[in-house]
């Protein structure tokens, strides 16, 4: 469990995160939402330590972590993937997801040399997983590929793809969603109900598709301004007047004038 | 030319290169040249593990080199019992002193509360301990510094096998390092750049003016010369080798520098292989992969659970370790520790230059690179007075312009050398052998 | 039917190793709204990057307002009246918001300001942040700066490559709103999409792309219906 | 105590070199920083730069002078550095051409630059040997003082002297307006941002119809101008010599990082940082101290922090500390 | 007759790399005064190799060094230039190779102790004796307190160590003792720090074209000090065409001998097209002529066998030998006679190897180097 208390994050003199308050239960798969600037990406890099928080705490199952590095956060469980894709452009597509787990015996310069045979070992069995991933994700045939050499969506791919590598407490995506087709995106959905469910992976999404949304996640925060606007379920916050207003819009505009332009 | 073969074609055409020179001006030069290569591949070797590696961008490779050169006079010449007996516990109690009083003011920055009355304690705390240690340092320093000005004056070392400094040098390079990387890594690119740069001409400064410690711009000669490398003067008077170099039809002085030189080689040689062997292995495995992501994307690598600044400490000091092992060999063949000869164009742009024209991020790269441009940069010098010839060639005698040309012939080294690295890396923008 | 006004006809190419495209045809009729569709990898941006000339094809051929331009540079293209917001790096991180528009217009030699209210009145948060460097933005805002710059051309063609990316609901809206509203004053539009279904709906034409080559082609209503498109491709 | 003559020894000493010294650093960093800002690499090639831009001037001026064209009381030196810069605008368009043209095509990385104009460096050194030698040329004429030590101490009847210099006034004046000009170039004018586009994101600033080779062009002929101007006016103030102006380049470098690559402001700031604390850590206080304290307490030592031994390890020292706590440089600088 | 190949070793490129055509020059001259008498060795000619040392980098050297002594089989060296590089060069390249060095400019005290199987010989004397000089020269014009300044290396600080001894043993006073680096951009600090300690004179020992000129004009600029004493480093025409009367009444000492030797030198010199006056040109020129007499002398252009004449020429009995006489000269030791080499710069070996050391006392009047006296 997370729990965020009062979390500020200043830019200067922007409020970017001003006082949220938040809990993301044990096996949720909550979902964040809110129009653009709302503050979800900057909350999400202050929990997992990629920014310091200007003030305010965030607690894991108690323990305080606000300002933790985050190698130290992902050893104790805490992932998350990147809003805009931060692949290691020079590695292969395989490489990238085999560097993950941690605590390999190869990433011990002693053993470089003279633990050859174990870190053998470790590697087929990377591999082998790291493949399984792939298969997955339906891109098999880039695991030979260079990073930087794949397209927008696929780097994406690449993104979740990371997370699968280890057993995870808790997920934070960051718009796996956006520029992934949503045929695959309908997959990595049910993967993620599915890690949910069978492995008990926590999950935290961002995401501006609200079918989505719809589908995986319950409760719903919807955050604007950098304050948590509303929270519950899809349905109620789907109905939230304010939530309307800043973030879902009428969508019947563009409907009512493309009639006009062709009807 | 495909990438198999590449490496092959580049090693044989250097390899020509050598050979060429053998051909035109002797094994003795040639081997000279290739000492030198061998020591400035290995310190290309270093530098890549910091750049290609981890993209840290040293450009103070220089002070390591010289650290390396003074772990040699600290190894290698005996002490100087008289300066020792002047000053020699005063200097080492002023410099324990010294260091107390920092170590002192960095813990009660710690450990005492926060305030005004902190700052204080610790102004004064520092104060006390310096002053302090100018008491007892420098009356010790100008004792050591007036035993025998012209031909000690200073402590010396310690008297043992030179080899002993080459991992001498790597560790006082390594400790360098450490102090380094723990304050400057969290810099980047051109700023982490200029802040080595600026503590390596430091660590120079050092060497220059501490004459205590290692003569400073005096010099120390005389370095003895490592376990199996021969004297030419002994060798010339040894029977059973004149003998032998008769057979081989040499004269004395031609056969015992070769083999002087040949020793070297040796050395050298094996010591190159070793490093390059553990480096590789290391960049083969996880380890390497690691490395490589964290050279690719800090902040990933980091989300990912890699502590990138232990990473970034751990290859800075593995580097300049290398570097400094190479100082130390560097120094030992030459004989002697030259403060003022180190200069940030030849022992830091010119290693960045082999690293980048080898390939940076390619160890064999390093090797190439550093084999290839010290012999230009040797061989340019004779190669300019050539090209100076050539263009003459056609021009009457006495004319002005030919004059002019042939008097700047010995000027145009650097010219020659910057004409060859835009050639060389025209035709080969990512290096002779990119990372793959 | 005569010649679309642009076409990019049976292109071929890559990056310099395999072909990514394999005879792929894209064309846009003045004032009409093309979509492109297709699963990751596919080839969208490739073949839009193609028709912009940043890839070298090494078959085919593109033609604007019935003048081939399969040789024009970039620049050449953008001073012809072609507009291009790449899917990434498409803004410049270390200037403001303002000074990001003022280079979309950088062709222009005249007096850009009243395009310029537009772009604010169509995304108010720029405006706000109009003095801001555009890389301490939001994702979606920065997609907002992207399409901005591109509207800043008054291009007669418009390229948008996955737009939507990442924008808000009520933001999409807007935009597809105003992509309608564009095409209406007679500039063509040709753009990738994910959120297929909204995009498909304005559209007048659309592709699916799979692996570098036309797997259907129809108006966006068809596709929108053929069942087989809608699984594979949209989602359900 | 003599609090006149302390102030004068101050700025006599201190103040007045420094100030100058760190004007020439200045205009050199404002180059660095420009090529760094806009083509996004460290030029290493600049201090032959100002050497070549300081030769041609050199001759140029000499044919001047032995027309009998003179300047009045400003240096003839002034009069022909249009001549340098033209020169040296046509040698680096030619470089461009030839040389990094071809780089920024294949979209080298920025290391591979660094070596490039490494290369350049050493062609340009040779290059200028060739022209003009290996010796000391000193070019300065007219005036040389506004305020000769001598004419000060007889004016004034303090101990102290003061001496200011026409060149070092040169100096600081067209250093000022050189980074006005170039702030105002870059943050206002079409052409100066769309040269900031084009180093941000190459390849949008081409979608954006921005012409590369135009700003390529630009900025190599701003580069060329500011190169000549600030090697002239140090040779004038110094004197000329190839090998110094290589010196050159690193107390440059320095400069332009600590003030903050890429910016223009930073590049002065830095300029007068790396002065300053080479003029003043290592300033032996005694004389000002001499004057002020009353006779009982006149100060044995020299008074000084650290010896001039270590003037280049204390300027250096304050360089790295100054990153630590501005990590890139004083005014928030790029980083590639 | 043969061909016999002759090295110069200095620094072409570098700190130093404008004393350098000078130094060649006047090397050339001696090798071509002997090629064309025809009387070496039954008609042998000279040719020269070169060899770039940079003055700097000990590496650079011995590689270049290397080339000349083992491919082109040079027989005899004059250089090198600078004292690291010269002890570097001469413990690497030339003794292992058997190879005579003659070092016209490497003054370091240091030099004078190195073990060197005869192979090694100086034309220039130790500094060690040019401090000596330069307090005597201070105290017969009444200096009390000066400051002293030096380029910092073994050079610069060996000459202002063993000044400054000699200075205060005779009750003088120096006031600071600060090393400058050379190649800088500004000596503001050095000389803000050498005008706070005072002094009624500057000793300046540097290089003229290095910072000793940077020196020179911070401290006339800034009005810290107007009189100067310069030794060897610094007696250049430089001083004459940067600062003229601006530096009048300072004074210098180098290495230098009065009378013909110089005289005839600097004739030749000028008959040459080189200025004679550059430093250690003149001991360049005796570096050359020594080895060739010693070849005569010896009958052999063996090192091995001629290193042992070198010191038989320099300090023989009989005929005194001067610049543009080194025919006369071979033709008495081709007869069998003995000659005693004075050269340009009266050589007189001392401790076996270097020049006793006669120097030269010149002050600045009107803008002028003028000489004062020899001492
Ligand atoms: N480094 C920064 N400096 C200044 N402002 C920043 C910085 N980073 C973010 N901001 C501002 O903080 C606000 C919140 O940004 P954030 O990225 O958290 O939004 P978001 O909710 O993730 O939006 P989106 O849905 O568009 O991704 C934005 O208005 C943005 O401009
Ligand atoms: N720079 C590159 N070099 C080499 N191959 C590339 C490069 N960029 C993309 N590719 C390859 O080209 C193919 C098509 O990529 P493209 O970016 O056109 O796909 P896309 O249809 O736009 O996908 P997405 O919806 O994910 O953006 C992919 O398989 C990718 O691996
Ligand atoms: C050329 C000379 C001035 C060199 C100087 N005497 C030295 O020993 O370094
Ligand atoms: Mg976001
Ligand atoms: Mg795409």
């Amino acid at each position: 469990m997370i729990v965020v208390e009062n979390l500020h994050r200043h830019f200067g003199g922007f409020h970017a995160v001003d006082g949220a308050s938040l809990t993301i239960e044990t096996g949720s798969i909550t979902g964040l939402i809110g129009p653009n600037g709302a503050g979800k990406t900057t909350l999400f890099n202050v929990i997992a330590g990629r920014l310091p928080p200007t003030s305010g705490r965030v607690t894991m199952a108690g323990e305080d972590i606000s300002g933790l590095p985050p190698h130290v956060l992902f050893h104790k469980g805490l992932l998350r993937t990147f809003q805009i894709a931060h692949e290691f452009g020079s590695m292969t597509v395989r490489e990238n997801l085999m560097m993950v787990p941690p605590g390999q015996s190869g990433e011990t310069l002693w053993n470089t040399w003279f633990g050859r045979k174990r870190i053998a070992g470790e590697e087929r069995a990377l591999r082998a997983k790291a493949d399984e991933v792939l298969e997955f994700l339906t891109i098999s045939h880039l695991a030979d590929q260079k990073a930087s050499q794949i397209s927008g969506g696929q780097k994406k791919l690449v993104e979740l793809g990371r997370t699968m590598m280890v057993d995870a407490k808790i997920v934070f995506l960051d718009e796996v969603g956006a520029g992934v087709n949503r045929t695959l995106l309908n997959t990595i959905g049910d993967a993620i109900l599915r890690l949910n469910r069978e492995r008990g992976y926590t999950f935290c999404v961002i995401e501006h598709d609200m079918d989505f949304i719809a589908r995986l996640c319950n409760p719903v925060i919807v955050m604007a301004e950098g304050k948590v606007l509303a929270q519950g379920t899809v349905d109620e916050v789907k109905n939230d007047e304010r939530v309307i207003e800043a973030y879902l819009g009428t969508g019947l505009k563009n409907k009512v004038k493309d009639e006009a332009a062709h009807g | 030319m495909s990438a198999r073969l590449r490496p092959v074609l580049l090693f044989g055409a250097v390899a020509l290169l050598y050979l060429a020179t053998a051909y035109v001006y002797g094994w003795n030069l040639t081997l000279a040249i290739v000492n030198m290569g061998l020591i400035g591949a290995i310190m290309a070797l270093g530098v890549n593990m910091q750049w290609g590696y981890a993209g840290l961008f040293n450009i103070g490779i220089m002070g390591f080199v010289a650290l390396g050169g003074l772990a040699a006079v600290l190894v290698s010449i005996p002490p100087v019992p008289e300066a020792w007996a002047a000053g020699g516990m005063g200097i080492l109690l002023g410099l324990l002193i010294g260091a107390a009083t920092i170590a002192g003011a960095v813990l009660m920055w710690k450990k005492l509360p926060p305030g005004k009355l902190r700052g204080l304690v610790i102004v004064a705390f520092l104060i006390v301990g310096f002053w302090l240690y100018g008491r007892i340092f420098s009356p010790a320093v100008s004792a050591v510094e007036a035993v025998n000005p012209a031909g000690t004056g200073f402590l010396g070392g310690m008297g043992l096998p030179v080899l002993f400094a080459w991992p001498a040098g790597g560790l006082l390079a390594a400790g360098a390092a450490w102090i380094i990387g723990k304050t400057a890594l969290g810099l980047r690119s051109d700023y982490l750049a200029i802040a080595t740069l600026g503590i390596s001409e430091i660590i120079i400064a050092i060497l220059k003016n501490e004459d205590w410690l290692n003569r400073g711009v005096k010099n120390v000669i005389g370095i003895p010369r490592p376990w199996p490398v021969p004297y030419e003067v002994e060798l010339q008077q040894d029977q059973g080798f004149l003998a032998w170099a008769a057979d081989w039809g040499a004269s004395a002085a031609t056969a015992s520098s070769i083999i002087v030189k040949l020793s070297y080689a040796g050395l050298f040689l094996a010591v190159l292989l070793l490093l390059i062997t553990l480096v590789e292995l290391s960049w083969r495995s996880p380890w390497g992969r690691m490395m490589r992501a964290i050279r690719d994307n800090e902040v990933s690598a980091a989300a990912m659970g890699k502590d990138v600044t232990r990473r970034h400490l751990q290859i800075f000091v593995l580097g300049s370790a290398v570097v400094g092992v190479a100082g130390a060999m560097m120094t030992t063949l030459d004989g002697q520790l030259t403060p003022g000869s180190y200069q940030p164009l030849r022992f830091t742009f010119l290693i960045w230059v082999m690293v980048i024209v080898g390939g940076s991020g390619n160890n064999w790269g390093s090797l190439l690179g550093g084999m290839l441009i010290w012999w230009l940069w040797i061989m340019v010098e004779p190669m300019g007075i050539w090209l100076m010839q050539m263009i003459t060639a056609g021009m009457a005698d006495g004319y002005w312009l030919k004059k002019h040309l042939i008097d700047s012939a010995a000027h145009m080294r650097m010219l020659t050398m910057g004409i060859i690295l835009l050639l060389v890396l025209r035709f080969s923008p990512r290096g002779l052998l990119p990372e793959k | 039917m005569a010649e679309p006004f642009l076409i990019g006809e049976n292109m071929t190419g890559g990056y310099g190793g395999a072909d990514i495209l394999h005879g792929c045809t894209l064309a846009v009729e003045r004032g009409e709204i093309a979509v492109i569709v297709g699963p990751n990898g596919a080839g969208k941006s490739t073949a839009m990057k193609a028709v912009f000339g940043m890839l070298n094809l090494r078959e085919g051929a593109v033609r604007f307002d019935g003048e081939d331009i399969t040789r024009l540079s970039p620049q050449d293209r953008v001073v012809k009246g072609m507009g291009f917001v790449p899917q990434t790096h498409n803004i410049f991180t270390s200037m403001s918001v303002e000074e990001n528009l003022e280079m979309g217009a950088f062709i222009r030699r005249d007096d850009f300001r009243d395009t310029m209210a537009q772009v604010y009145d169509l995304f108010p948060i720029l405006k706000e942040k109009r003095n801001q460097p555009a890389g301490e933005l939001s994702g979606g805002q920065r997609q907002q700066v992207a399409v901005g710059r591109a509207l800043m051309t008054r291009p007669k063609v418009l390229m948008l490559d996955e737009p939507t990316a990442g924008v808000s609901p009520i933001v999409m809206d807007e935009l597809f709103d105003r992509i309608i509203e564009i095409a209406r004053t007679g500039i063509s539009i040709l753009m990738v999409e994910q959120n297929a279904r909204q995009a498909l709906e304005i559209a007048d034409k659309g592709y699916v792309l799979v692996q570098g080559a036309n797997r259907f082609t129809d108006t966006g209503k068809a596709l929108m219906a053929d069942p087989e498109v809608r699984r594979s491709f949209l989602g359900g | 105590m003599d609090i006149l003559n302390a102030f004068v020894a101050l700025l006599n000493f201190v103040v007045i070199p420094g100030a100058t010294y760190g004007a020439q650093l200045a205009l050199g960093a404002l180059g660095v920083t420009l090529v760094y800002g806009i083509l996004r690499f460290s030029n290493f090639a600049h201090g032959d730069t100002m050497a070549f831009g300081t030769a041609a001037t050199i001759l140029v001026t000499w044919g001047l002078t032995a027309a009998g064209i003179t300047f009045g009381p400003l240096p003839t030196a002034l009069l022909a550095l249009p001549f340098g810069i033209a020169a040296t605008i046509a040698l680096l368009l030619g470089t461009d051409r030839l040389v990094y043209r071809f780089y920024r095509r294949v979209k080298a990385a920025p290391v591979i630059f660094v070596m490039v104009s490494m290369g350049v460096m050493f062609v340009m050194n040779g290059l200028n040997r060739f022209i003009i030698g290996v010796g000391d040329i000193n070019f300065v004429d007219g005036e040389r003082f506004l305020i000769t030590a001598k004419g000060f101490r007889d004016a004034t009847g303090l101990a102290e002297p003061l001496a200011l210099r026409m060149t070092q006034v040169i100096t600081l004046v067209t250093a000022a307006i050189a980074v006005a000009l170039l702030f105002w170039f870059l943050n206002r004018t079409r052409t100066g941002k769309s040269m900031r586009a084009f180093s941000d994101n190459e390849d949008l600033a081409l979608l954006s119809g921005i012409n590369p080779d135009h700003v390529v062009r630009v900025t190599w002929m701003i580069v060329a101008a500011l190169a000549t101007t600030a090697g002239v006016l140090y040779g004038l103030d110094k004197s000329f010599k190839a090998f110094t102006y290589f010196q050159l380049l690193l107390p440059i470098f320095a400069s332009a990082v600590v003030g903050g690559l890429g910016n223009p402001v930073g590049a002065i700031a830095g300029g007068f940082v790396i002065a300053f604390s080479e003029v003043t850590v290592t300033y032996a206080w005694k004389k000002v101290a001499t004057y002020l304290l009353p006779e009982s307490l006149a100060p044995e030592g020299l008074m000084q922090l650290m010896g001039t031994d270590y003037k280049f390890a204390v300027s250096f020292a304050i360089l790295v500390v100054v990153l630590l706590i501005r990590p890139t440089g004083i005014f928030k600088g790029k980083s590639v | 007759g043969e061909v016999i190949p002759m090295g110069i070793s200095i620094g072409y490129t570098g700190p130093l790399e404008s004393m350098a055509p000078g130094m060649t020059a006047a090397a050339e001259m001696a090798f071509k005064e002997v090629s064309d008498s025809g009387l070496l060795l039954d008609g042998s000619t000279i040719t020269t190799h070169k060899a770039d040392t940079t003055c700097i980098d000990a590496a650079a050297a011995t590689a270049a060094m290397e080339r000349i002594v083992t491919s082109d089989k040079v027989r005899g060296i004059v250089g090198g230039m600078c004292s690291g590089e010269t002890t570097a060069t001469l413990q690497n390249v030339a003794m292992p190779n058997g190879v005579v060095m003659i070092a016209p400019s490497a003054t370091s005290p240091a030099l004078s102790t190195i073990e060197a199987n005869d192979l090694f010989y100086r034309t220039s004397p130790s500094d060690a004796r040019q401090g000596v000089v330069m307090a005597e020269v201070l105290q017969e014009r009444g200096f009390k307190t000066v400051a002293v300044t030096y380029t910092n290396n073994d050079y610069g600080k060996g000459l202002a160590d063993a000044f400054q001894a000699a200075f205060e043993a005779i009750g003088g006073k120096v006031t600071i003792n600060a090393p400058h680096e050379d190649g800088k951009a500004d000596y503001s600090a050095e000389v803000g720090a050498l005008a706070a300690a005072g002094g009624d004179l500057l000793v300046l020992a540097g290089y003229v074209d290095q910072g000793g000129s940077g020196i020179i004009r911070g401290s006339l600029d800034s009005g810290a000090f107007d009189k100067f004493l310069f030794p060897d480093g610094m007696v250049g025409t430089p001083l004459e065409t940067n600062f003229g009367t601006q530096i009048d009444g300072s004074f210098g000492t180098n290495p230098a001998s009065e009378g013909e030797g110089r005289d005839k030198f600097m004739e030749l010199a000028k008959a040459a097209g080189f200025d004679g006056n550059s430093a250690f040109a003149a001991e360049s020129y005796d570096a050359a002529a020594l080895m060739m007499l010693a070849m005569a002398k010896a009958k052999s252009s063996d090192p091995a066998v001629y290193k042992k004449e070198i010191l038989n020429i320099a300090n023989g009995e009989g005929e005194k030998i001067y610049p543009g006489e080194l025919a006369k000269a071979l033709e008495i030791l081709n007869n069998g006679g003995t000659v005693d080499y004075e050269g340009a710069t009266s050589v007189t070996f001392v401790n076996g190897r270097e020049s006793a050391g006669s120097y030269r006392e010149t002050e600045m009047k009107d803008g002028k180097l003028t000489v004062v006296k020899y001492r």
